[in-house]
């Protein structure tokens, strides 16, 4: 029986490890049910599995090796700066590459084989902006965020989108990957006193920064992009999250939606712990790979490229992107998304944002 | 009291000890003497389980204690004071003798004993608080002869213990083994320093090349026209003479 | 009086409230071999580590050739012929008993960059063999220094003091565990290198027979400070010394 | 072994590190490439540690400075040859004035110094991006080309990265059969005794540090254009901790050790790769084991075996022939 | 005014964590005469063995901890010293510093596969309500890390200098091959602390463990921070540690606070090249001693 290759390159070890992991798994599940129904264009998808160590460097070799063992598809990587060097190996070999990551200059590069998985930052950021002039009426606000590639990006967006807003950043708080103490970011924020803080961090980060918050009872309200409210920050901070609020793009929350409600007590069911937007994302960067090549109708890296241009797919016709998808000729995409807050210790969605 | 049987043994893959057999009474002094590089302190090293022995026997009245370990052979009664310096370089001058009585079981008499030998080298009380590695050589050495002494040894193995003293501490420690012999305690020492040595000594014997070449009463070592010859600088052989020109 | 080779003038050094030298001051004059004696603790040591360079003496001057060189790095006191050795062994261990030796001349040959592209042994190797087959260890010489035994390893920091072609060598302890019948040929080296280039030695001994019969000029230290100085015959038979240091 | 032998092996290994890549996927040439890369950075740290016995755990910073280097000459339009001179050189003077604080500490002490700057080296590469780029590194730097023979395929590339490793390996070991590197080892052994001797052991120290970094900014020079991407978190601490390992396992102050050390590091995940998630476990677990089996490193494994197997005890020289006393 | 006497009181707080895992580092320099690379993951791991107590065996909190404790002694302290130390020591510091170096990944990576690359929460023994202190906000968590590393400090400095075992150990440490010709159990000193290590490590873990969450790669900046907390305040001596720590702590929520946020990591880092080219060693560290 024939089969199809796709090479699954993500960060499953170093400090990338959580995200990659779930990356992975999502995909697994999407391949499962895949070759349940018959594989793509009839011939059994079989992931392989390339370990970047969430080194850009290695991250590169692995892609290469993924091409050179025969792989259709790449999906990965979630970091930006190993997406940003190992997408130029997949571009010279045509290979259409599904990626997690979400810093603006992946689809500034004019690279027609590379496709996101969900909004980058310049996309989910601004859609913050209404959020704050329209129902907070901030006029100064902060900003807390992690100082490498993933934090700075948003940090970037957001300082000017609130310039364009005509909002004052009048704190801005850069705090390093891994750190465990924010006894003075926190006092800081406090001491300017903002009307709002804008929260940029990974998950632990987010959940220290939410618990140091109420240590030091920090009152304003703390709205961050995607992590912030997910599952994992609020098992962590605990009660510190209560109330905090976040623009997510897709979430294992909105239960609303049937396919994310069916593909998160499957994810439960195997791997005993909740879904992470980025297992979401794998599994809908494997799902789309099929749904694009079956469209074509042939194993083809251009092809595959010229259909993904200013694709959009509707969740009624391919129930397993969840959302209503669109990619523009860059590789960005958009879809609706959700305003999500923790209200008695879970997060709940209080309002959606259309896709743009 | 102690006999070594044909004893074979070395570093790693290199043999030095190519059948070295002597046995010494009880209650007496042995110098070892020889050349450099002779195996003198090899044969201490193994005697006290600190060497690779590959055949032979070390019998310690009568008892094997081939290949026991250090702590065995102190076990047994035995001192060990190695060549060269063996001092704990951060701890004081008192807790080094400490460390010499720290198998005894009877502290109290350890302590006491410090006192003595502390009378006996005063040097060491005057520097009691110092760390040892701030001594001078020559104080070094007297600290690690000293704690030789605190516990009962039946028998003790001294290498050159000489180096680097003055002649009063010398004489002062040669007339300690003596003490210590009259009263029945077994003495084997290497001393290159070896008049003085054998003069103090009951027997003598010879090292060369891994083996046993003479074992006899010290005064007749010392008599011996060949030993002075050979060993004991009385007259410089000739290959030193070639070798230079 | 021709200019001292090396001159001492009130060198002091204390560590934390001992003091270890005391105000010491000596010549030493070309062709002269110096013994230097004491009891332990006497500053010996620290008074040759303050001389050349490896311990900063709290006060004083210490002059060779007439040139004051307090202060000066213990490199370039070498490179201006001074040798010494240690009381403690020092070798190189994990070096052969060669490479030891090649060491302790290379420095004198040639400058920084021909060391780099010049032979490998800097044209050494014949010289260092003879030293080494004068020390009777040319059976060793590919053998790690450190896997000598004490004497043979004394022999090769000897060997090491005379490789450069030095005018004034400092030994500390030069027979401490070195068999007699070596000393012996030790003692004929050091006269024979005396006479034949005018070397001058300062030897710190506590070998009594040793240092008497090889020395012309002998000072006797205690506490940190001089107290006899003269022949063998006139140190012999000094009462203080003999209360002080060589016992009855 | 004669020298006949050495020279025998020494060419067959060239041969074989020649035959290797051929007819091999682009990945396995570019694994084999950082193979080389990786050796010369090993190399000038085998100075540094191995043969004048100064920990550093900062070689990764001097390939950072030498891969930023040489990125943003050739960025500017550069050639890679004009470039490389440059990269050495700054790393060459950066690792004398790291050299200062090795004359006053060692060891442990030490290692943490150099730690520290590699991790400073890091932040200013990410908080400069107006230079560096930041976080988001600096990207596309062209493969030389010289004129006839154009690096851009993997396979040249490679064979390129070999040419520059097989002269920097000859400059090292000129520099350690020579007078200095007997100095170095000195350094190592017994500085005191060193100086002492005329050794000027603080120049030896810096230089030490100066030439070992300046290797360290050749293997930079070369990554740059081999991954055409560099960004500060390649070269962190960790990566330096990497290339220590490398000397270790390899055998630290054998001339041949960083090559070997490197072959494991590189190649053995790729080997382990079929144990998925738990290869870095079995990996550090085999670390483990061959520094209780063979704390010398590889190289001297054969030297065990044969000690294991074929057990000799020989009589030294010395020892069979003395003053004939009978 | 308040927000100073936050950082500053803050950073006490978190210098006091540091100064817990510093003192691993000088404990195993004083008795050991060696450097564990692998202290970060040693404070890491036993928080782990707590949740999987609690996870896999239905233990309550507090009988995990215990359990915790016992598996921590186990492998951290027996289990090390047999299979890692005691066959490596006698090859040098630096094969040494490799292997801990190689065990901290091994530790790291066991915990991501076999448990989780995620962080964790750990629940706090003690209450964690906030306390206000001069215009600051501190928790009893905090101030009993304090009150917890001084305690140890003191009892560690009398423990190996007041005690024979103490001074055995530091012999075994500072020239084993002596120790053992004097009749010293050599192995059992090095075994002895390796367990106190082990133990101290553990409960550094308890204490820390809430604040930090349980996550794999935890070890990896508190283990080089707490290095250089021991580095600044004296290697040599375990109250060095705790000076070490707390300075290190106060300072880097000062400069985040008051100088730079992008460079705050630097300040540890030019603050051990200063130490160390200005005193090196340490600030209430001791000379070595004579080298000639
Ligand atoms: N650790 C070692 N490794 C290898 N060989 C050694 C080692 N120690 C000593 N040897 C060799 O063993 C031989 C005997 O050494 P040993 O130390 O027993 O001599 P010795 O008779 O005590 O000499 P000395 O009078 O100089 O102290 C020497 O040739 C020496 O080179
Ligand atoms: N680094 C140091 N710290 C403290 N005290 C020291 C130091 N070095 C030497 N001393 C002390 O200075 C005094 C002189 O020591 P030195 O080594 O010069 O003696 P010496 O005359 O060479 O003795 P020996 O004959 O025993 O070698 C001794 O009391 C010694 O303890
Ligand atoms: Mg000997
Ligand atoms: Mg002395």
């Amino acid at each position: 029986e024939e089969t199809v290759k796709l090479g699954m390159v993500a960060e499953l070890s170093g400090p990338g490890a959580p995200a990659g992991i779930n990356w992975r798994d999502g995909i697994k599940i999407a391949a499962e049910e895949i070759n349940a129904e018959g594989g793509i264009l009839g011939k059994k998808v079989e992931v392989g599995e390339y370990d970047t160590q969430t080194d850009p460097q290695v991250s590169r070799a692995m892609v290469q090796k993924a091409i050179d063992d025969g792989a259709f598809a790449i999906l990965g990587t979630i970091y930006s700066g190993s997406t940003m060097v190992n997408m130029l190996v997949a571009q010279q070999n045509s290979i259409p590459q599904f990626v997690g990551s979400e810093a603006p200059s992946i689809v500034e590069k004019g690279n027609p084989f590379v496709y996101r998985t969900s909004s980058g930052a310049q996309k989910g950021v601004p859609a913050l902006t209404k959020y704050f002039t329209d129902t907070l009426k901030a006029k100064k606000v902060g900003v807390a965020w992690l100082n490498n590639e993933f934090g700075k990006g948003g940090h970037d967006v957001f300082v000017e989108e609130m310039k364009k807003a005509g909002i004052e950043v009048i704190v801005d708080v850069a705090s390093e990957q891994a750190q465990t103490d924010y006894a003075s970011d926190v006092a800081k924020l406090k001491d300017a006193n903002p009307e709002a803080v804008f929260v940029y961090m990974n998950q632990e980060e987010s959940a220290r920064f939410l618990i140091e918050a109420k240590k030091q009872g920090l009152a304003m309200p703390l709205v961050g992009e995607v992590t912030l409210t997910e599952a994992k920050v609020i098992e962590l901070a605990g009660a510190a999250a209560e109330g905090a609020i976040a623009h997510v793009g897709v979430t294992a929350t909105a239960t609303e939606v049937p396919g994310i409600a069916a593909f998160s007590t499957k994810f439960e069911e195997t791997f005993k712990r909740k879904p992470t937007h980025d297992a979401i994302k794998g599994y809908v960067g494997a799902w789309t790979t099929k749904y694009v090549t079956e469209m074509v109708g042939e194993f083809d890296g251009e092809a595959f490229s010229a259909k993904m241009q200013g694709l959009c797919l509707k969740a009624a016709d391919y129930p397993k992107i969840l959302l209503d998808t669109c990619w523009d000729d860059r590789g960005e995409m958009s879809r609706p998304s959700f305003m999500v807050q923790v209200k008695d210790g879970a997060p709940t969605v209080i309002g959606t944002i259309a896709a743009d | 009291m102690l006999e070594l049987k044909n004893i074979h043994g070395g570093y790693g893959k290199i043999t030095i000890l190519n059948g070295v057999s002597f046995s010494i009474p009880k209650g007496s002094i042995t110098t070892v003497i020889g050349p450099n590089g002779a195996g003198k302190s090899t044969v201490f090293k193994a005697i006290f389980g600190l060497l690779n022995i590959h055949s032979g026997q070390v019998l310690l009245d009568g008892k094997d204690v081939t290949r026991n370990t250090p702590r065995q052979m102190i076990g047994h009664g035995v001192t060990y004071v190695p060549q060269g310096r063996n001092v704990v370089p951060q701890l004081s001058v008192y807790h080094n003798l400490e460390l010499g009585g720290i198998t005894a079981t009877d502290q109290a008499k350890v302590r006491q004993r410090i006192e003595t030998v502390m009378d006996q080298f005063p040097m060491l009380r005057q520097f009691r608080d110092r760390k040892a590695i701030e001594l001078s050589g020559g104080q070094q050495k007297q600290l690690e002869v000293a704690r030789a002494l605190l516990l009962d040894p039946k028998l003790i193995l001294i290498d050159e213990p000489s180096i680097g003293l003055s002649p009063n501490l010398v004489q002062e420690v040669f007339r300690t083994l003596v003490r210590l012999r009259d009263k029945g305690v077994t003495i084997l020492m290497v001393e290159q320093n070896a008049r003085s040595a054998l003069a103090i000594s009951d027997y003598g014997l010879v090292l060369e090349l891994g083996q046993t070449r003479m074992h006899d009463e010290a005064g007749k070592l010392l008599a011996d026209p060949r030993v002075g010859q050979l060993f004991l600088g009385g007259h410089v052989g000739g290959d030193a003479a070639e070798a230079e020109s | 009086m021709s200019m001292p080779v090396l001159s001492v003038r009130n060198i002091e050094k204390s560590f934390g409230g001992i003091r270890a030298v005391n105000g010491v001051s000596f010549d030493v004059h070309k062709g002269e071999i110096l013994g230097l004696i004491g009891p332990n603790g006497s500053g010996k040591s620290t008074l040759f580590n303050c001389i050349l360079g490896q311990l900063p003496p709290d006060g004083g001057d210490v002059s060779v050739n007439g040139r004051n060189v307090s202060g000066m790095r213990a490199s370039d006191l070498n490179r201006l012929g001074v040798g010494r050795t240690f009381q403690q062994l020092s070798v190189f261990p994990k070096m052969s008993v060669l490479d030891n030796i090649i060491l302790a001349g290379q420095e004198h040959h040639g400058s920084m960059l021909s060391r780099l592209f010049g032979p490998g042994d800097a044209g050494l190797t014949a010289e260092a063999e003879k030293l080494i087959a004068f020390f009777r260890l040319s059976h060793l010489r590919d053998t790690l220094a450190g896997s000598l035994s004490y004497g043979q390893q004394k022999l090769v920091d000897a060997a090491m003091a005379f490789m450069a072609g030095p005018s004034l060598v400092l030994l500390d302890e030069p027979a401490g565990g070195v068999n007699l019948t070596m000393l012996a040929g030790l003692k004929e080296r050091l006269t024979a290198y005396n006479a034949e280039h005018g070397t001058t030695f300062v030897v710190i001994e506590h070998n009594m027979e040793f240092v008497m019969s090889l020395c012309t000029r002998i000072i006797v230290l205690s506490e940190g400070s001089i107290i006899a100085e003269g022949t063998p015959d006139e140190i012999r038979a000094n009462q203080a010394v003999i209360d002080a240091y060589l016992g009855g | 072994m004669n020298v006949r032998m050495r020279t025998l092996s020494i060419l067959g290994l060239v041969a074989l590190a020649i035959a290797a890549p051929i007819g091999q996927g682009n990945y396995i040439i570019y694994v084999l490439t950082s193979w080389l890369v990786f050796a010369i950075a090993a190399m000038g740290l085998n100075l540094t540690l191995g043969y004048a016995g100064q920990i550093s755990l900062a070689q990764a910073a001097f390939m950072a400075i030498g891969a930023y280097v040489t990125s943003l000459l050739t960025l500017a339009g550069w050639h890679w040859i004009l470039a490389m001179p440059l990269a050495l050189l700054a790393c060459f003077v950066v690792g004398l004035l790291l050299g200062y604080p090795a004359l006053r500490v060692k060891g442990h002490f030490l290692a943490f110094v150099t730690l520290a700057f590699n991790t400073l080296v890091f932040l200013v590469l990410r908080n400069e991006d107006w230079l560096t780029g930041g976080s988001y590194g600096l990207v596309g730097m062209p493969r030389p080309d010289f004129g006839l023979f154009s690096t851009m395929k993997q396979l040249h590339f490679y064979y390129f990265t070999l040419g520059v490793t097989v002269l920097a390996a000859l400059a090292m070991w000129g520099i350690v059969r020579s007078p200095w590197g007997r100095a170095f080892k000195a350094l190592r052994e017994n500085p005191i005794r060193a100086e002492s001797l005329g050794v000027d052991t603080r120049r030896i120290t810096l230089l030490a540090f100066a030439i070992g970094s300046a290797y360290g900014g050749l293997a930079g020079a070369l990554v740059a254009p081999l991954v055409q991407f560099i960004e500060p978190g390649s070269f962190g601490v960790a990566h330096s901790l990497r290339i220590l390992l490398m000397v270790v396992v390899g055998g630290s102050g054998y001339f041949f050790g960083p090559f070997l050390g490197a072959a494991v590091v590189i190649l053995l995940p790729e080997v382990l790769r079929f144990a998925e998630g738990y290869y870095l476990i079995i990996y550090s677990a085999l670390v483990i084991v061959m520094l209780v089996f063979v704390p010398s490193g590889l190289i001297g494994v054969w030297g065990r075996l044969h000690e294991k197997f074929w057990p000799r005890h020989e009589i030294r020289a010395d020892l069979k022939e003395g003053a004939g006393l009978k | 005014m308040s927000q100073f006497s936050q950082v500053v009181l803050s950073g006490l707080a978190t210098g006091s964590i540091y100064a817990l895992v510093a003192i691993g580092f000088t404990l195993v320099w004083q008795a050991a005469q060696t450097v564990n690379f692998a202290q970060g993951e040693f404070v890491m791991l036993p928080a782990f063995f707590v949740l999987a107590g609690m996870s896999l065996f239905g233990l309550s909190f507090g009988t995990a901890l215990l359990f915790g404790l016992a598996v921590s002694v186990v492998v951290l302290g027996l289990l090390f010293k047999k299979l890692v130390a005691e066959p490596i020591l006698p090859h040098g510091g630096i094969t040494l510093i490799i292997a801990t170096m190689a065990l901290g990944i091994l530790l790291k990576e066991s915990v991501k596969e076999f448990y989780s690359a995620e962080a964790q929460p750990f629940p706090s023994i003690f209450p964690n309500d906030p306390i206000d202190v001069f215009g600051a906000v501190l928790s009893m968590q905090d101030i009993l890390n304090l009150a917890f590393s001084l305690a140890v400090v003191v009892a560690l400095t009398l423990f190996l200098n007041r005690t024979r075992t103490g001074r055995c150990m530091q012999a075994t440490a500072q020239n084993p091959a002596v120790a053992e010709i004097l009749g010293v159990n050599v192995k059992r000193m090095i075994l002895y602390t390796f367990l106190i290590n082990a133990a101290l490590a553990a409960l550094a873990s308890f204490l820390i463990t809430p604040v930090y969450l349980a996550k794999f790669s935890n070890g990896e900046t508190l283990g080089l921070i707490a290095f250089i907390a021991a580095i600044v305040g004296g290697f040599n001596q375990i109250r060095g540690a705790l000076a070490g720590g707390l300075l290190i702590g106060v300072l880097d929520n000062l400069t985040a606070a008051y100088v730079t946020a992008e460079y705050r990591a630097a300040l540890p880092l030019v603050l051990l090249i200063v130490i160390i080219l200005v005193r090196p060693q340490g600030l209430l560290g001791t000379k070595e001693g004579r080298a000639v």
